[in-house]
């Protein structure tokens, strides 16, 4: 069980949050323009990294704000958390 | 005339700890993004949103809680009356920000149960059912968190020491009403 | 009548305070303070179960949470019964009743004996080799496999104790409360830390604690009283909380803990009635100190499992603690100090010693020379070659040691005893270090694996990491503090210590015997019966991996989970292999450490708190007036109203006409309700609907139906636009907190720059939903100041009202096809309109409906409900519904997917209705659906999603979902079951009122 | 040819004490080409070399394993074999491989102890009941043993069940198939490495892939620990890590790998003899020939490569456990581990050719991939040699996530273990 860092509420335990995938997968502008393929790239397709990912969190039981999360996927270490729309930290 | 039928009607005593629903409670969800919605607000009501998370803060008739950086619940600090639900406050922050769209302005009064618990047994009880740290919580008067108890999601108000508003959805409350009272009763 | 092994003496005894108890039947007596082990021990009684595979007797090895072998079956009644406890762990009490297990008939006479006489058929892994024939007979052999299998019996009836859950916040928890971790409270809870301390046993203190010997001094006391002192200081500090009978289950990430606190299980049974038994504490410490200790190691020779072998510390244990002596003709066999340590607490206590055999050559310590003085044999450079007697030993051999240690020279002695104490030297309890992802190294010197990068904030103290002197562990526990907390100083900075222990030892991980080892049995994992024999043909037949050897032999997969023989098996494969102890690395000690019960885990989330149950402000008149519930989600919802002798479809039958002719009303306060506000509310709605939004006028309702990114529906409901940039959403009741945080989702992360609030108001509302004929007559009684006129409130739309001073929403909008009303009200005053409705409705016999009977009229209209017509495969195409999906949007979500190759197919699955060529026939939810009943294999085109009876229609109908169906009107098709096949028609989905004129009557 | 396994053998044996058992496979250092290697030694992957060389003769082929084979998904399930899926794709797939484990005892001579004690779904909703409904008709036409039973059939079927009506979410009833069960998963793995062994394939562990070559869209050969290592077909069957193999071949895939989570109690006498398997509250047991309950707990909601999940999975599993077995209660939690399951988005595996010329993928078997080991390496391995795939694993291609013509799992027949 993690104790992640909310940017907004503080730390808090993991039950109050909700894991939502891969971040910075921006839905496409113009989807009509796409390739039956490069759609499929946006909806299926994962780095499903080993390592250093960067991924999305909801602080579902809190304040109900989306952020952004480093964690290593290896060992479950969070590295850091920022909020939407902020760049993400260089290591 | 219609009745008004509160969620839980039953006041429950234990040794060190009593637990309430306080009825009717006007509550509002307040959001909004832009600096002059806070100053419209402020002008309003003369009462201050807080901007620091988890913190509340209060006036004579009203009491605002931190819930999220563009959201806040504002409620009455004494029930009003059971037989309207025309809320003077409600219609003056349409008309200062719903109306010229500085935010919204929600009607939660029954969205929301009030539970108020009194006593020295408060934080043991939530032990049992809540990973929120309530450590600090305890001795800091107004400070406002959302989390769980009982798997259900909840607002803890620390009102003052030892005295707790507890908000919680209404079609969760009898559940957590009764699993409240089971757990203080082997406290 | 058995012998008395008391000793006057014994350190956690009551003499004062005599109990009884039950073992296999007969009565016993110990005393307060005793564990079942020590008072069976006391009663002479070794022989306690027989061993898992082999049936061979078995007795008490250890005295703590590490025993294989004296696991007993607890109580007999079939509630409170309770397999595989450890007599070493439980303390007795008034009314305990103890058995052996996995013996039959009795521990003495057990007919699986004969296993042991089979051993040579039954090397590791035999059951992979064989039982392979005939084919059909495994289950056969796997019968009896079964049954010889398995240690104690399960419950058969439900627990009557009550388990609960706490949550806990500390600075530093101290596990263990041996010497070090007493020190490290007392220092961390100085330093102004809170502190929670907790401890497996009844007492603090460890080994220390009876540690009476002037070899051990500490400021000149005896280690044990200064410990005695140290201990009542620490019980008066204010931030340090002190809890015994508590066992660390788990260390996880992020120092996260689970310990298992004891309330009951040592009180009398007539003192534990609704008292909480267990609590599973759920600890999140910003430190960790562990300071869990070490266990003696056993030694691996031939026959090393008989009862009355036990580990040498315990044999002290016993003595000093319990006071009872484990035997009277004990000997001693040792590779390494701390045996003489026992043997010094047993001449103390006048209990007599055979001998000591000690596989070191030279050895030289103030301890040996003490003992010698007693003129006790000690025969060095010895080992133990093999020991004798079935159900308890009775006599051993001894062999001298060649120079490597590989052989065994001279000749044989025989020596008779009743009770072998054996020590190998220590391992450091590192299982909760290495459970938190700790990395370990290998120290040559004793052979020991050690703490070496910590995953988390938490360090490792005393024996636990290596320390195992007294003079190391008060050296290096507060320099180590000091150092872990910041802290300039400690009380114990310069303390005096003498401590007479020589740490030399000759560590031979398989003792040689005379015989050859195919020969042996020298048990490496006594519970699982794994024997060194096994691992070294593990590893000749290629099973390299200490995994693979593990789970090829069960090696350490016994309840004890190889506290005792993991590190021999590591040391003969190592040892076998060539390879290095260090780079082969240790097998994953997987939690918990201690086995917790399932009712400590699950706390009280049993019986009405196994899940949360979320009620409607009506739920209570539903109750009162007999309503059958079904689950939607945590909802309890109304499924129908039974009267008297009415089955289910008789009341749905009942319900769906009165609704028709009548009037029906229906509890709908459980669908999802979001409020929405913001000036970019239209555009939020038209990019999450299929349709279009913009142009909807204030006041007026509009359906919805949302897809996922995939093109699939995913929800559906009415919206209503209360003010220009003001709507009140509905959602399904299944899908309300989903679509909510979709919603959320894509404000928050793709569309950030839409000026739109959501703000749940589910709970706020209580609705009351009236149709049928006389719906306007009931309504506009109920709220006689609206005008219901069509011209002033047509079909779907919305008004505001007041009912007396209550402010409320009216919608007209209808699922069932009928006209009706939703009127939404502040959920308080939600029973009351209902029952005012009711009232009104009394003369047009207003007839509440439940779930089931919904679902009959709208599928009579042909309306769909997502998630039983639909499932995650149908786009609004393949539901017939194109009317809603917007041709002129630019975009909205899931639209691009309804373009895919494969979505845009003519021949998908479509929804359709179904009607069966014999009107009284009601087809099965979820029959599949077929054209040609000869082809094969079989093609199945589809499948039945709704069907019903239909009163009002006076036949059956269904709705199904058919490959291609959109375009097989009018075409027979095959519903076939098991007994029949029924033929059906395909048909238009809405059944009744294809032109609304009862939505707009 | 290796010495046949059987009870007289073990007597024979027996006189010598053991001593002269030979290895069940040999040890080798990677030769520098093969016609195909296979990465993962696991069930599948092992499986997938036992068929290669049986069945389509190739003989020069190896299995590289970055740990020890079976140490994987394959040693951390709670082995549970069913076919009673709702698809016919899945049906077909899964009953291939039924059909292979009614007589893979025999057929690799070892004991994998397949025992067909029969699996039941149980069903606590209405929908369930819908689900369950559809999935048991759609079974009884494709062929595959299964029946519906009431709360009475299923109380009678499985005593313990908790079937009282005033539970919070009462058991309405279930599917029972007979021919479903389990089997010992280590067995599986070392029988079909015993048995690819003995047909002259290399097994290689502690060999862990660095690298993929490739001369553009056609593969060369495998950068190892041990090595490089020439070849022109790779099938990889790496579960929970074939993304990050996908990723040294440059390619992506729909898949994310979550901790997956099982446990089993202390051992005891026999107290429930089939598999019992509930969606709705997720718990599912069956009782292991040793005497432990075995039961599978959840997934977590966030990709993880570190083996472990969280408690509140395995607590809220128990948690329903005890629901519908409130006899349970004081059994013991013995041990708790967790895996890595490679999760599709329709909760259905990919086995198929990749856009890579020799690049093969199996994966994506998610929560539930045991029970098809024998038929994911015999349709993978006819994928790899024919460079085609079977009939049986056509619906499985990548390509379905373009084309959007899913196999979904979770839809309906929701129970994917």
């Amino acid at each position: 069980m993690f104790i992640i860092n909310c940017p907004y509420c503080g730390e808090r335990e993991q039950s109050e949050f909700k894991a939502g995938g891969e971040a910075h997968i921006v839905r496409p502008k113009q989807p009509t323009e796409l390739s039956d393929d490069e759609w499929a790239e946006y909806l299926f397709m994962r780095k499903n990294i080993k390592g250093i990912q960067f991924e999305r969190w909801n602080h579902t039981h809190g304040c109900r704000k989306w952020f952004n999360m480093v964690r290593d996927t290896s060992n479950d270490e969070i590295k850091a958390v920022y909020k939407m729309g902020e760049k993400p930290p260089v290591d | 005339m219609l009745n008004y039928n509160q969620a839980l009607p039953e006041k429950k005593s234990f040794q060190d700890l009593q637990i309430e629903e306080i009825k009717p409670i006007m509550k509002l969800i307040i959001r909004g993004k832009k600096r002059e919605f806070i100053s419209a607000f402020g002008k309003a009501l003369n009462i201050l949103l807080p901007t620091e998370s988890n913190t509340s803060t209060q006036s004579d008739k009203l009491t605002a809680l931190w819930l999220s950086p563009d959201e806040w619940m504002l409620f009455s600090n004494k029930p009003i009356d059971e037989n309207t639900n025309d809320y003077d406050t409600e219609k003056l922050l349409n008309n200062k920000i719903s109306k010229i769209n500085l935010g919204a302005i929600t009607d939660v009064s029954d969205q929301f149960v009030m539970i108020n618990l009194k006593g020295n047994k408060i934080y043991e009880l939530f032990q049992t059912g809540s990973p929120f740290n309530f450590n600090n919580f305890q001795n800091k008067k107004g400070a406002v968190i959302q989390t769980i108890l009982a798997k259900i999601g909840i607002i803890v108000h620390n009102q003052d020491k030892n005295i707790v508003n507890l908000f919680v959805r209404r079609s969760f409350s009898q559940h957590l009403f009764s699993w409240m009272n089971d757990a203080a009763s082997r406290l | 009548m058995t012998k008395n092994l008391r000793l006057k003496t014994g350190k956690a005894i009551d003499e004062t305070y005599r109990i009884s108890f039950k073992f296999n039947g007969s009565t016993y007596y110990g005393f307060k303070g005793d564990t079942l082990a020590s008072a069976l021990l006391a009663n002479d009684i070794h022989l306690i179960g027989r061993s898992f595979k082999y049936h061979r007797p078995r007795g008490i090895m250890t005295a703590g949470s590490e025993e294989p072998n004296a696991i007993v079956q607890l109580h007999n009644d079939s509630s409170r019964t309770e397999p595989n406890v450890r007599a070493t762990e439980i303390e007795i009490y008034e009314g305990l009743e103890a058995s052996s297990q996995n013996c039959w008939p009795s521990v003495n006479f057990d007919i699986g004996g004969i296993n042991n006489l089979l051993s040579p058929l039954l090397p590791a892994g035999f059951y992979y080799k064989t039982f392979m024939w005939p084919a059909s007979f495994w289950e056969k052999y796997e019968y009896f496999i079964r049954r010889s299998a398995g240690l104690g019996k399960s419950p058969t009836k439900p627990d009557p104790d009550i388990y609960e859950h706490k949550y806990i916040h500390c600075d530093v928890l101290i596990i263990g409360a041996g010497i070090s971790g007493i020190m490290a409270a007392k220092i961390a809870a100085k330093n102004g830390l809170k502190t929670l301390l907790v401890e497996e046993k009844p007492n603090l203190g460890g080994s220390t604690i009876y540690q009476n010997s002037d070899h051990f001094k500490i400021n000149n006391q005896n280690s044990g009283s200064w410990l005695e002192k140290e201990i009542n200081e620490i019980k008066k500090l204010k931030n340090l909380e002190i809890k015994t009978r508590t066992s660390v289950a788990a260390f996880h990430g992020y120092n996260f803990l689970l310990a298992r606190e004891n309330l009951t299980d040592h009180l009398p049974m007539n003192q534990r009635n609704d008292k909480t038994r267990h609590k599973l504490l759920k600890i999140r410490a910003k430190k960790v100190i562990t300071a869990t200790g070490s266990i003696e190691r056993p030694m691996i020779f031939d026959n090393n499992d008989r009862p009355g072998i036990l580990l040498s510390s315990a044999i002290k244990k016993f003595a000093d603690y319990f006071g009872v002596a484990c035997g009277e003709k004990n000997i001693l066999f040792t590779n390494n100090d701390s045996a003489y340590e026992t043997a010094i607490s047993l001449i103390q206590k006048g209990i007599n010693i055979e001998a000591i055999i000690d596989n070191r050559e030279e050895v030289n310590s103030k301890l040996i020379y003490e003992v010698e003085k007693n003129n006790i044999k000690i025969f060095k450079g010895y080992t133990v070659a093999n020991t004798f007697g079935y159900k308890r030993i009775n006599k051993i051999s001894i062999m001298q040691l060649s120079k490597d240690g590989q052989k065994v020279v001279g000749p044989k002695i025989i020596l008779s005893c009743d009770c072998l104490g054996v020590s190998g030297g220590w391992t450091p309890a590192v299982h909760l270090f290495t459970q938190s992802g700790g990395k370990l190294k290998f120290r040559e010197d004793d052979q020991v694996f050690l703490p070496n990068i910590y995953p988390s904030d938490q360090l490792s103290i005393g024996a636990c990491n290596g320390d195992f002197t007294l003079d190391e562990i008060l050296r290096n526990t507060p320099k180590s503090l000091i150092k872990y907390l910041k802290i300039k100083n400690t009380d114990y900075d310069n303390l005096e210590v003498s401590s007479s222990t020589n740490k030399s030892k000759r560590n031979i991980w398989l003792l040689p015997s005379d015989k050859i080892l195919g020969k042996t049995k020298s048990f490496v994992d006594y519970q699982n019966d794994a024997t060194a024999k096994d691992i070294k043909l593990a590893l000749r037949e290629g099973f390299r991996s200490i995994e693979h050897v593990k789970r090829y032999t069960t090696t350490g997969m016994g309840t004890d989970q190889g506290k005792l023989g993991n590190m021999h098996a590591l040391g003969i494969v190592s040892e076998t292999a060539g390879a290095k102890m260090g780079e082969l690395g240790t097998t994953t000690f997987r939690p918990p450490y201690t086995p917790l019960t399932f009712g400590t885990i699950v706390g009280r989330n049993v019986g009405e708190y196994f899940d949360i149950f979320r009620k409607t402000p009506i739920h209570d008149w539903h109750i009162d007036h007999k309503a059958e519930f079904e689950n939607v989600g945590q909802w309890k919802r109304a499924w129908y109203y039974p009267k008297e002798n009415e089955n289910m479809h008789d009341a749905v039958q009942r319900e769906s006409k009165a609704a028709r002719e009548g009037a029906g009303i229906l509890d709908a306060s459980t669908l999802g309700k979001i409020d929405i506000q913001g000036t970019d509310a239209s555009e939020f709605l038209n990019r999450i609907y299929t349709n279009a939004w913009s142009k909807l006028a204030v006041g007026k309702c509009r359906y919805g139906l949302m897809l996922n990114e995939d093109g699939m529906v995913y929800d559906d409901g009415v919206t209503t636009r209360l003010d220009e940039n003001h709507y009140i959403m509905t959602t399904t009741t299944g899908g309300a907190a989903n679509v909510m945080g979709k919603l959320e989702d894509y404000l928050q992360t793709e569309w950030p720059e839409l000026d739109v609030y959501l703000t749940s108001v589910t709970d706020h509302f209580a609705t009351v939903s009236v149709c049928g004929p006389n719906s306007k007559k009931i309504v506009s009684q109920v709220i006689p100041d609206l005008d219901l006129s069509d011209e002033n409130f047509p079909h779907m739309s919305f008004k505001n009202a007041k009912i007396g001073n209550i402010n409320c929403r009216v919608m007209r909008i209808s699922f069932t096809g009928e006209h009706s009303y939703e009127i939404n009200i502040q959920a308080n005053y939600g029973k009351s309109v209902w029952e005012k409705c009711m009232e009104a409705g009394k003369d047009y016999n207003i007839t509440p409906y439940g779930t089931e009977t919904m679902h009959l009229l709208r599928a009579e209209k042909g309306f769909i409900i997502v998630g039983q017509d639909t499932d995650a495969t149908m786009t609004p195409i393949d539901l017939q519904m194109d009317w809603i999906v917007s041709k002129k949007k630019y975009d909205f979500i899931g639209k691009r997917s309804l373009y895919r190759s494969d979505t845009i197919k003519e021949n998908r699955k479509q929804l359709v209705g179904l009607l069966t060529d014999d009107p009284n026939e009601v087809l099965e939810e979820g029959a599949q659906i077929v054209a040609d009943i000869n082809k094969s294999p079989i093609e199945m085109l589809g499948h039945v999603t709704s069907s019903y009876y239909s009163p009002n229609l006076k036949k059956s109908i269904a709705l199904g979902v058919v490959r291609g169906g959109k375009n097989m009107m009018g075409q027979k098709l095959i519903i076939p079951m098991e007994k029949k096949n029924i033929n059906v028609i395909v048909a238009d989905p809405v059944f009744l009122d294809k032109e609304n004129k009862r939505l707009n009557a | 040819m290796k010495k046949k396994y059987s009870i007289f053998s073990l007597i024979r044996n027996a006189f010598s004490y053991h001593e002269n058992w030979e290895k069940a496979w040999k040890d080798p250092t990677p030769k520098k080409e093969y016609d195909a290697v296979i990465v993962g030694g696991g069930g599948h992957g092992l499986a997938t070399a036992y068929y290669l060389a049986k069945k389509h003769d190739m003989k020069n082929i190896a299995v590289v394993e970055k740990g020890w084979i079976g140490g994987g998904n394959t040693g951390r399930n709670t082995t549970i074999i069913r076919s009673n899926y709702l698809w016919d794709a899945s049906a077909g797939l899964y009953d291939h491989a039924l059909k292979i484990w009614e007589g893979l005892s025999q057929e690799l001579n070892y004991n994998v102890m397949f025992s067909q004690r029969g699996v039941m779904n149980l069903a606590h909703n209405l929908q369930d009941v819908r689900d369950l409904k559809r999935r048991t008709h759609a079974n009884r036409l494709n062929g595959i043993d299964a029946v519906y039973l009431n709360s009475e059939e299923v109380k009678k079927f499985c005593p313990i069940i908790n079937t009282s009506p005033d539970i919070r979410y009462p058991v309405l009833g279930g599917t029972l198939q007979r021919r479903a069960g389990t089997a010992r998963h280590d067995a599986v793995a070392w029988g079909y490495a015993r048995g690819a062994d003995e047909m002259g394939v290399d097994i290689i562990q502690n060999c862990e892939v660095k690298g993929i070559k490739r001369n553009g869209d056609v593969v060369e050969g495998l950068e190892t620990t041990k090595g490089f290592i020439k070849t022109k077909k790779i099938g990889v069957v790496a579960a929970g890590h074939s993304s990050v193999i996908a990723e040294m071949a440059g390619l992506k895939l729909p898949l994310e790998s979550k901790p997956l989570q099982a446990l089993v109690s202390e051992p005891v006498k026999p107290i429930i003899d089939t598999v019992v398997m509930s969606n709705a509250v997720h718990a599912y047991v069956s009782q292991s020939d040793k005497g432990e309950l075995v039961i599978g707990a959840g997934t977590d909601d966030y990709v993880s490569y570190s083996q472990k999940g969280s408690h509140d999975i395995v607590e809220g599993t128990l948690n329903a456990i005890l629901e519908l077995y409130p006899i349970f209660s004081r059994m013991r939690m013995l041990r708790q581990w967790g895996g890595i399951v490679d999760i599709c988005p329709d909760a259905s595996p990919i086995v198929s050719k990749t856009s890579v010329k020799g690049l093969y993928f199996n994966c994506g078997w998610g929560t539930g991939g045991f029970k098809a080991t024998p038929g994911s390496g015999d349709l993978f391995a006819h994928t790899i040699a024919n460079d085609e795939p079977h009939k049986l694993n056509t619906a499985f291609n990548i390509n379905r996530f373009v084309s959007g013509d899913l196999v979904d799992e979770h839809g309906a027949a929701a129970v994917a273990h």
